[in-house]
């Protein structure tokens, strides 16, 4: 195991050890002493990660707010939690601090008044902001826009449940909740860190993609228990589009895995530090495949058919509203952020940091940092797809994936086996150093050919390179099929 | 899956208004349509004939909120051939710089509102950014932000700004640069190319037998325009040709009607800073309002059982006003006002066109024909 | 006794009314398990004014600082309505992001004229919308019939048919004036908090944009 | 090249057809007009036609004279003249436009050259009138079979001013509300608009007293 100077897991045996010794230990039930220790150790830290991610869930929402902000010439969110004791054009909430009992919110009074004066409506640096129409208002610590979230979530909380009168009730209220539960179980499995995960087992892999796979249900009784034909058709475009995609997707990770050796997730990301080498260099066209089919998974923009804003209102969720709605708005990003945690992990080398063995004093910053940062910057690749690309029809999207990606999946499977087979060393456990420079270098060049995909010829002949569709006569009513 | 009827609309992200589209689909397959219209009807056709010439301009501006001045410039022509007015030339040149200058602006709007109908949010806050530049410009000509109430009966209401010549330029310089940026944007995308090309096949002499003409008929490979066909201001003095595009050949498909509109957007830009040049007068020099060399003196009464009506090349197609005049005692006001709106003839046959396409494809091939409706329900 | 009985069938009431409007769980059994217990134990102490307060400001906080338009396009104002998402007025940086599904919003931006054939589909989307829901009228048409007042086939007014919280003036109004007419609805939900729509004295007297 | 139509094509390709027109006798009489305003006053063809001759009329301009666009289609409501109290105005327009042409398997677009154009192929303006005496259910025949554009522009005269179109399939509504009481014609000189003498506007500036004459129906 790596060393990393947060040591968590055992930091919490520790203390939890303590606990119960002190707990248990003294009872006449000392016996079980050790397993209320692991006990309570397993649960500390599921409920160490499950914050981890939710709480850093702010950090990709309000990440996805900026960067399509500036994609699209715009600023983004700028609601920042000023507005909590500076009221909207002046009109406060008057010293509502007063009203708490004993006297508590005197502090709370004080604290505003102090923030008043550091970034308040009358603050030099806000008035400045203002005239030179600045990206935010105030000062830069109060993070502008990243409590904008928090806000959505905290309205959903307060908005009416509605279930509409022909919906079946008892699926479309619990869809919802098979969504949002299945995506935080992929989390079970996901470290955070060397130390960091709340659940290390053998298979960790087969059982990460199990759950995964899981919500997809989740989507289509949604879809076909509100009794509304656009979510009807959403569910349906889902339910075929994710079998689509889901062959492709277990047969890259099965690729990592054959190539690592291992499944179970620490193990791969252990494999990658130890032999020295980043999947990503070893397999680029499983990383390519990976996140393509990850960005379909997770339904997003170009493979998001299943809410088509426009022929489909808002797809297979138009009839939820209020904090069920919510709590699916939460699990679509979950599981965008599950799919760069693993992009990270099977990938990018985890919680390595780069070149951990030459640069000197970086394993002082503790892993989890580099975890995020990688997941982070994956995530910045969704957004520029989502503001860069257009959304392809059903047809195409199905043809796609079983045209293209299944066989490509195949064919990154059998590299990753004669990879694994002849290049690696098992003598010194390490990758000779010649391989992913290779193959690196020549998946450059053949990326750099592809992408000139300009055809002359056709442009001078204005024909239709892309006409997937043949129509007979063109007339009004003439062409079906 | 059977077949069932999907009610697209009247709130609905395709529908770029008001409408309902009644579409009976077979699985992911359009058998039927049916369009319902009429949710804006306003009857400006009866309101217009309770008031005098120079009060309808403002309906007329608010026929098509996209294309305001086209409009109230369709308007204008009909009622000069209904009135005998001259108008002198230099007015002639500046409602023809607000034309295009709208054509431009309503072209934008146009695919400002068709990038998300293909799924994409950035060109059309891209097309709104240059739409503002558009705006500001017509803004310095009317004063308003949107509906500019312009032209007048004989000429404009005011000339050009001091200064508004430098401006257009400079910004129409600008604007031809960021229409480079579209093209990257749009037909460098493979996926763009897949979801327009070969959907919503359309024939020129059809369309022409269904009514359906302007940049939609010049997408199919024919430049009928009514600028040379039925000419009516100084578009002869300008060097402009209309744009036309090669269509595939089972007919135009939505790629073609996007790029013959981009085309349009160019040409117009080149129009403008071509008339600002040619200007009589000059385009710095400054008249006051009511000067005999942009406002001719206009009679406000209509001779008995006198009718008026001009063609008009909108932004959208051929609109055309009808005016009867005349009537016992009311020679003020028109006796009967009537609209040809060409989106209201087109939608029925948008409408059909998607016959036989997928569901994914009704966005594209009825934001391609851009429906206004403002202009279509009246 | 007595007393008990009044107690219980009070709160038995307070949770029922609760449960149906503003919480994230609608399970009854749930709500009916805790409230009791919770109302007492909150009587005893003085935590109520601490959720009340705290929770309450919070709570209006983030109603009003996310408001979510519906995105109806009905005339001309819906062009305007546009442009303010666009670069130049932009509007999602205030919090107001457009969606499609009226289950998803809490603002009604009416922005046009209601004919006859629109008054039951507009009535129909106002009450598809969760509580608490809030509508905009935005330009003359919304507001008074504007130009076609004289019309056959158009309301005097969106405010025959649903409730306006907020006036928008202007033929159309410029985004500006739309940011400002948010801003005046936050304005108002800081003073009155998340009433239901149906309350409309508690709702008071709407705003009318650029009257002060 | 010539940028655009001349007076002189026009105004002879307008004669020429006037001239063929008078094979119809006098159930139908045409004659050249000019555009009065602007700064071309260019030709256009005007046609008074009875109601029953203007289908043979319709079929033979769209036959010999390749007149291949209805543009609009107004009905006019004179209540005062007893003897033409309706009118029929058709809007046609001749534009030759055809499919472009297929050379060995590529498309070429057309470019018209404007000024070889004459006779047929010159782009003219119709103006065809018809009035019919007054009775309750005004009907004259449809050409919507004729140019496929007429069919709505029916459509939407039988909605607002009640001329029906014999011979036109699907006569339906489709500005006004599906439920508006039948013989609701608004566009007819009866029907007054809302506040048409402005008394009570002035009676009651803010509006406050009044109703919209449709509170009853509506929520």
């Amino acid at each position: 195991m790596t060393e990393d100077i947060i040591n968590m897991r055992d930091w919490v045996r520790t203390a939890m050890d303590f606990v119960s010794e002190n707990t248990i230990g003294m009872s006449r039930h000392w016996e079980y002493t050790d397993s209320v220790a692991w006990f309570l150790t397993e649960f500390m830290m599921c409920v160490m990660v499950f914050g981890g991610i939710m709480t850093t869930l702010l950090v990709l929402l309000w990440m996805e707010r900026k960067l399509l902000g500036r994609f699209m010439d715009r600023r983004g969110a700028r609601t920042s939690l000023r507005s909590l004791w500076v009221g909207e054009n002046g009109v406060t909430a008057g010293e509502w601090w007063n009203q708490l009992p004993f006297g508590t919110g005197v502090p709370i009074g004080m604290l505003n008044k102090a923030l008043n004066e550091i970034a308040g409506n009358d603050h030099k640096l806000e008035a400045v902001s203002r005239v030179q129409n600045r990206s935010y208002h105030g000062v830069w610590w109060l993070l502008p826009g990243f409590f904008q979230n928090l806000a959505d979530g905290m309205k959903f909380l307060t908005k009416e449940h509605m279930v509409p009168e022909k919906a079946d009730r008892y699926v479309f209220e619990i869809a919802p909740f098979l969504i949002i539960a299945t995506t935080v179980m992929c989390f079970t499995f996901i470290p955070l860190g060397p130390n960091f995960h709340s659940n290390n087992s053998e298979m960790s892999i087969l059982f990460l993609m199990a759950v995964f796979s899981v919500a997809p249900l989740g989507v289509f009784f949604a879809g076909w228990s509100s009794n509304n034909k656009y979510t009807l058709l959403g569910g349906i475009r889902s339910a075929a589009q994710l079998t689509a995609y889901e062959i492709p997707l277990l047969v890259t990770v099965l690729s990592v895995v054959v190539l690592s050796g291992s499944f179970n997730l620490v193990e791969v990301i252990e494999f990658q530090a130890d032999s020295g080498v980043w999947n990503i260099f070893l397999l680029p066209l499983g990383a390519v495949l990976f996140i393509v089919v990850m960005v379909a998974e997770v339904e997003r923009i170009p493979f998001d058919m299943p809410e088509a804003e426009a022929e489909l209102v808002e797809g297979w969720w138009t009839e939820y509203g209020g904090m069920r709605w919510g709590l699916m708005f939460a699990s679509e990003y979950l599981r965008t952020y599950a799919a760069c945690l693993l992009f990270a992990h099977f990938f990018l080398g985890g919680w390595e940091a780069p070149l951990e063995d030459t640069i000197p004093f970086i394993h002082y910053i503790p892993h989890i940092t580099w975890v995020f940062l990688k997941a982070w910057f994956i995530f910045i690749f969704f957004v520029w797809f989502r503001a860069a690309l257009h959304r392809v029809r059903t047809d195409q999207i199905l043809e796609f994936g079983w045209r293209w990606l299944l066989p490509l999946s195949l064919v990154n499977l059998a590299m990753a086996t004669v990879l694994r087979l002849w290049a690696y060393d098992g003598v010194k456990e390490e990758w000779p150093i010649l391989v992913p420079i290779l193959i690196s270098s020549i998946s450059l060049v053949l990326f750099i050919l592809l992408s000139i995909d300009e055809d002359p010829e056709a442009l001078e002949a204005q024909t239709r390179p892309f006409s997937v569709q043949t129509v007979d006569v063109a007339s009004p009513g003439q062409h079906r099929k | 899956m059977a077949e069932m009827w999907i009610s697209m609309g009247p709130q609905h992200p395709m529908t770029h208004g008001l409408w309902t589209l009644k579409v009976k689909i077979d699985g992911e397959t359009v058998v039927d349509t049916e369009p319902d219209l009429g949710y804006i009807h306003r009857g400006v056709e009866k309101i217009c004939e309770a008031r005098d010439f120079t009060q309808i301009i403002p309906y007329c501006d608010r026929l098509c909120y996209a294309s305001a001045n086209t409009w109230s410039h369709a308007y204008i022509y009909a009622a000069e051939d209904l009135l005998e007015v001259e108008v002198p030339e230099r007015a002639e040149y500046i409602r023809m710089v607000a034309v295009e200058l709208q054509r431009i602006a309503s072209h934008l709007m146009w695919l400002g509102a068709y990038c998300p109908d293909v799924g994409n949010l950035t060109g059309m806050v891209w097309c709104l950014r240059e739409r503002e530049m558009m705006m500001d410009l017509m803004q310095e000509l009317g004063g308003s932000r949107m509906h500019y109430n312009f032209p007048r009966v004989g000429g404009v209401k005011r000339d050009l700004p001091i200064g508004f010549a430098m401006r257009c330029r400079a910004k129409l310089k600008l604007f031809l640069d960021r229409i480079q940026e579209y093209e990257a944007l749009l037909d460098e995308s493979t996926i763009f190319l897949v979801r327009t090309q070969g959907v919503g096949y359309a024939k020129a002499e059809e369309m022409i037998n269904h009514g359906v003409s302007g940049p939609n008929v010049r997408a199919a490979g024919h430049n009928y325009d009514v600028r040379w066909a039925h000419p009516y201001s100084v578009y002869d003095e300008l060097d402009w040709e209309p744009s036309v595009e090669r269509p595939s050949i089972k007919g135009s498909d939505c790629y073609d009607r996007y790029r013959v509109r981009v085309e349009e957007m160019r040409q117009s830009a080149l129009m403008i800073l071509d008339g600002l040049d040619k200007m009589p007068g000059g385009s710095e020099t400054y008249h006051e309002p009511g000067d005999p060399a942009i406002l001719a003196k206009a009679p406000a009464r209509a001779a008995e059982g006198q009718t008026g009506h001009h063609h008009f090349e909108d932004s959208r197609g051929e609109s055309m006003f009808y005016l009867a005049g005349g009537g016992e005692g009311r020679g003020k006001h028109p006796y009967r006002v009537s609209i040809r709106s060409p989106m209201f003839i087109t939608i029925p046959y948008a409408a059909k066109c998607m016959i036989g396409y997928k569901i994914a494809d009704i966005p594209a091939i009825m934001g391609s024909f851009d429906p206004c409706i403002g202009e279509t329900d009246r | 006794m007595f007393s008990e009985r009044e107690d219980e069938s009070t709160s038995e009431v307070i949770v029922m009314d609760e449960g149906q409007n503003y919480t994230a769980f609608s399970s009854r059994g749930l709500l009916d398990m805790i409230g009791d217990l919770n109302d007492k134990a909150l009587e005893a102490s003085r935590m109520k004014d601490f959720i009340g307060v705290l929770g309450g400001r919070f709570l209006n906080w983030a109603q009003r600082k996310s408001l979510f338009p519906l995105h109806l396009g009905i005339k001309c104002c819906a062009l305007e309505m546009a442009a303010a998402g666009a670069p130049r007025f932009d509007a999602e940086s205030f919090g107001v992001v457009f969606r499609s599904s009226p289950r998803q919003c809490d603002v009604l931006l009416v922005n046009g004229p209601i004919s006859k054939k629109f008054a039951d589909p507009i009535v129909r989307l106002w009450e598809q919308m969760p509580e608490p829901k809030w509508c905009i009228a935005m330009g003359e048409c919304a507001i008074s019939g504007g130009p076609y007042f004289q019309s056959y086939n158009i309301l005097e007014g969106v405010d025959t048919v649903i409730p306006v919280d907020v006036y928008i003036p202007g033929c159309p109004p410029r985004p500006e004036a739309l940011i400002d007419g948010f801003g005046k609805l936050r304005e108002k939900i800081i003073r009155i908090g998340a009433v239901p729509s149906g309350e409309t004295e508690a709702r008071g007297t709407p705003i009318i944009v650029a009257d002060d | 090249m010539a940028k655009e139509i001349t007076a002189e094509q026009v105004l002879s390709a307008a004669t020429e057809l006037v001239n063929d027109v008078s094979d119809f006798g006098d159930a139908v009489n045409a004659e050249v007009r000019h555009h009065t305003g602007g700064r071309r006053k260019h030709a256009y063809v005007y046609i008074e036609v009875v109601a029953s001759e203007w289908r043979e009329l319709a079929l033979w301009l769209k036959k010999s004279k390749s007149v291949d666009y209805c543009s609009m289609v107004t009905g006019i409501h004179w209540p005062e003249n007893a003897d033409a109290a309706w009118q029929v105005v058709v809007h046609l327009l001749r534009t030759g436009v055809v499919n472009p042409p297929v050379v060995n398997k590529r498309v070429h677009e057309t470019k018209v050259d404007v000024g070889a154009l004459s006779g047929n192929s010159v782009p003219m303006e119709f103006e065809i009138s018809m009035t019919i005496p007054d009775t309750r259910e005004p009907c004259v025949p449809s050409v919507a079979d004729i140019w496929v554009g007429a069919d709505w522009n029916e459509k939407e005269t039988w909605d607002l001013v009640g001329i029906d179109f014999e011979g036109h399939v699907g006569m339906r509504r489709v500005l006004l509300p599906h439920d508006s009481p039948t013989g609701y014609h608004p566009l007819q000189k009866q029907h007054k608009l809302r506040y048409q003498e402005f008394n009570e506007m002035y009676d009651d500036p803010q509006g406050f007293g009044r109703k919209p004459e449709d509170s009853g129906r509506v929520k």
